[in-house]
């Protein structure tokens, strides 16, 4: 069970390596990436920062509440902190199961669930030059220029 | 008695740092915590109802009561992924 | 737009990459890996073979029905021929889109058209000697012992 | 007239080939080709109602007409992924 926060570079092939089993059937990814754009306006970078024990205590958790769900062979769940560039991969979650139904429903609840309970903030550095942290839900925005 | 309370993301902005070990009454709760961060600042009112605890790392109710040596952690809106 | 038959291993590292662009903010993927049994027999290994004009056509439709119905903003595709070990990947598809839930819907939608109309068939190698065309649908089985 | 017929998986093995130069009446359809091979190998009956053809490389209805020069295929249930 890979599980872990990343300081470098996500190795997508090794992830889903690690979940291939011999009777695996299907296999779903999730790959998210740094987009260059966020509300309406262009995004440079992002950083990411997280409460690390409780984060992975929470990784663990929606990983396990998955298996209770559906029939899966292996997960894995990696997500990156720190700087992370435009069409660089912050997280890749990756699930099997002896069909495909399972994966692609587990894979989806895994990152819904992600965004929704794991502690990690990511911060967008505008191409104006502001800094802010990431507002998901159109919620106010509170800037913090530096 | 002593807690330790970390900050994140923009609530480690409003605070004006991460860390603190923090004297609070015994029984205090997780909403008094916020009442004397509110006096510090001004600007957690305007965040009340969008930010959660967590204690000893697991996500609590609302007025969670503390113990000693809790660890007590303000968790903004997420945004991982 | 990377839709090909693959004759050697199937990198997925490059199939992902193929698909990120600096807009997407979700990107999904799927493999298939050559599966240890096949209602309820064991399996040594895979062939496959391919009508491949016309799948290479049938995969190009299927790709262009996905971005009519949905806002992707890339997709891979790529199969392979020939012999496969249990584990390997036999099939990889990612789709990128803006939001997470088109590139889970188009990838699905992707790959069950995939298994339903492009011309190719898997002959399983059982490790009680016995070879035969794969009956994905409980269907006659039909023995080729070789 | 003459065909290109090509033949896949369970078929290929009935008909013992997997292409081969066909002559078959004017406005012969692919009912006409099954009808053939059937006479050639009667385990093309029973796969009858689950082979589809495809003509020039796309699938066509059933009973579909044939033009000088086509490319017949016989495309039994497919099964990749």
């Amino acid at each position: 069970m890979m599980i872990r926060i990343a300081n470098e570079p996500i190795d997508l092939q090794s992830i889903v390596r690690s979940v291939i089993t011999p009777e695996s059937g299907g296999i779903n990814v999730f790959v998210g990436t740094t987009r260059n754009h966020a509300g309406g306006r262009s995004v440079d970078l992002l950083e990411y920062e997280a409460y690390e024990p409780m984060a992975l205590k929470m990784m663990h958790a929606i990983v396990e509440e998955a298996k209770e769900r559906w029939p899966l062979h292996a997960v894995a769940v990696v997500h990156r902190l720190g700087r992370v560039e435009v069409g660089e991969v912050s997280v890749a979650i990756a699930v099997s199961s002896a069909h495909r139904k399972e994966a692609f429903e587990a894979t989806r609840f895994l990152i819904d669930e992600l965004k929704r309970v794991v502690p990690i903030w990511k911060r967008e550095y505008f191409s104006d030059g502001s800094v802010e942290w990431s507002q998901q839900t159109d919620e106010q925005v509170v800037s913090s220029n530096t | 008695m002593k807690v330790t309370l970390l900050l994140f993301s923009v609530a480690k902005d409003l605070a004006g740092f991460d860390t603190k070990e923090l004297e609070v009454p015994d029984h205090a709760t997780t909403d008094d915590v916020l009442e004397m961060l509110s006096k510090l600042n001004s600007g957690f009112l305007a965040w009340k109802g969008r930010l959660r605890f967590a204690v000893n790392q697991e996500y609590v109710p609302p007025n969670f009561e503390l113990h000693p040596g809790d660890e007590v952690a303000i968790i903004p809106p997420v945004s991982g992924g």
